[in-house]
């Protein structure tokens, strides 16, 4: 994501436990939209760190949230950063459990077809039973 | 899980408070701070929301948000229970995780 | 019980820091421990020592410092948010110390519970 | 509303020209709620200095904005500071031109009974008309 | 007073969009930005309303924020005109005044 | 035609910092002059000259510097929005300055037209 921050985490070990001995089940949720605001670029590296730490993460687009992964982003024009391509880059770091409200895709006349990335998608019933089951949510 | 939400802006300007009703399992807590309090003031078109989601989720409003923004407890819709900081902390132990709705 | 708290705004901004605040003081009057407090995103501005509020406003940062002197607390600010922001070590408040994201990570799995405050 | 910043303006001479012969129609248009962020407050600074550049003012409180003047405000248990009381200084900067639209006061449950001050209350299409005259439009 | 309007925020998150439409008089112009741009995508639930809006309003989006959000111009409702950021200083020098709807 | 342009959030966090300074560089492109550019709210924060973004992301107090250099634009802060948030001299970036809020009223009463970025 930068060059002049943090490193990216390295691709973590395929081992069973953390450095912590503690998987908790941390459950991202992005409900804005990207550019207008810096949530969801910095959100992202937030869950790029967390890979590293072997969590059971789950990274959820809801409302809004749904937009950060529209395909065919281009900022430059306005003078912004793409890092649009560093969701594709999730499922290298094991981060590979991606969801979508069905809802919020329908409402705002997007599909499947419109992700970057492979995602499931859920009803309202199934992302609420979903939310219930996380030990750790972080929201921005 | 049992969970504790909180709803922190107006349901007037934002979805959240809208989002978190729709995804909140039943007899989950939810807690209105800050501006979210005003979802919680008998008269306002979020009264009628707030006594049906009380029907099935433990509904909490902030005290000294309400009071800050000139709302005396007396004005809170039935079936929500006003609460202070200590009391959002002890919600907050008392559920297994908090998830605030931002 | 341990609480980390996770702090997403710039103070007098948004209402979100005092919430985090008055959280984190009635937490440990109640006897809780504070295993951290991480500020991330705008929130790194809390811990910019040259805030200086009008007299007769709360001071958030001078708050949180004293939270930091009294009990100990561990207040870690987001250095990738941190540099985006222009919040240096030369403008760090006392108590507050800069560190990576994995410390909000290590925040989550080592308490009882995360508390999030933003917008 | 501060006393290590600037000070306030002091309350203007009853001329009909400010000091570069120019008066225009200001509007300030607050549709925030107080406290949950800080434009109320600031929002309020700034009108008080225009005062002091003997402009034709009017502040409009429209959507969540209509809370920013509900009596019995008491932030101090919550750690803020209580600015309300400011708005009552406003009449004696020759502020006078308050609005309130009939609409967002209605909608949340507010009479003009609620306000800390006395306000004229405008419905859509007055509000519409009021706003369509104004030359320069302050937001936040 | 002729009027350029501006929308920032997403319709799907924030009143201003509809507080913006209740509140421009006919024949003045909305400018969609920044997250506002997404009100201007057909197929979704503001499509309508702009449609509607476009018949007593002036409506333009612009180019670049759609672009950032990964929305060709093709996905624009019918009515709406997508403009660069010298056609918003165009717009603003055109009308009397600029009320960007925060 | 004169414009001043009001910016009320800081960079990064919200896209009105990069609007405004895209207007603002289109205006002048166009022949218009800006009569000022005045940061008030979190929007002060755009004059923090300690800001480090990432180097493959934009530098916009960078960018307001080089257009305050190029086109002589008015770059004015506001004092009582910067003392709160900690935004002193030590740490201004060059081309702002530092001044009161009655700099933004006679930015509206001068200027042809106003234009408002924000939240």
């Amino acid at each position: 994501m930068s060059d002049n921050n943090e490193a990216p985490p390295p691709i973590p070990p395929d081992d069973d436990e953390d450095e912590f001995g503690v998987i908790k089940k941390f459950c991202y949720v992005n409900r804005k939209a990207p550019y207008g605001t810096v949530y969801a670029l910095e959100s992202l590296e937030m869950v790029l760190i967390a890979a590293a730490f072997d969590q059971d993460v789950s990274v959820v687009f809801m409302d809004d949230g749904v937009y950060q992964i529209k395909s065919d982003q281009a900022p430059e024009a306005a003078g912004m950063k793409n890092f649009s391509k560093t969701y594709r880059a999730l499922e290298g770091y094991d981060v590979e459990k991606l969801y979508v409200s069905k809802e919020s895709m329908e409402e705002r006349g997007l599909t499947t077809d419109d992700f970057l990335v492979d995602v499931e998608v859920l009803d309202a019933a199934a992302l609420s039973a979903l939310l219930a089951e996380q030990e750790v949510v972080i929201t921005s | 899980m049992s969970k504790l939400h909180t709803v922190n802006k107006s349901p007037f300007d934002r979805n959240s408070f809208d989002t978190c009703l729709t995804h909140a399992e039943d007899g989950s807590a939810v807690l209105l701070i800050e501006d979210g309090v005003y979802a919680a003031v008998a008269g306002g078109q979020t009264a009628a929301r707030i006594t049906e989601a009380s029907a099935r989720l433990k509904v909490y409003v902030l005290g000294p948000d309400l009071a800050a923004r000139g709302m005396a407890d007396d004005r809170v819709c039935a079936g929500v229970s006003v609460v202070d900081y200590g009391g959002f902390v002890d919600l907050a132990a008392e559920h297994d995780a908090v998830h605030s709705w931002l | 019980m341990k609480f980390s708290i996770l702090v997403n705004e710039g103070p007098f901004t948004h209402q979100c820091s005092d919430s985090a605040y008055q959280f984190t003081k009635a937490a440990l009057e109640k006897g809780h421990e504070i295993f951290r407090v991480f500020f991330y995103y705008d929130g790194v501005n809390n811990a910019n020592k040259l805030a200086e509020p009008p007299t007769d406003d709360r001071n958030l940062t001078a708050n949180w410092s004293a939270l930091a002197e009294e009990h100990g607390v561990d207040l870690v600010v987001c250095v990738a948010a941190a540099l985006r922001r222009g919040l240096k070590d030369d403008i760090l408040a006392s108590g507050f110390r800069i560190s990576g994201l994995g410390q909000l990570i290590e925040a989550g799995i080592q308490a009882d519970r995360l508390v999030t405050f933003g917008d």
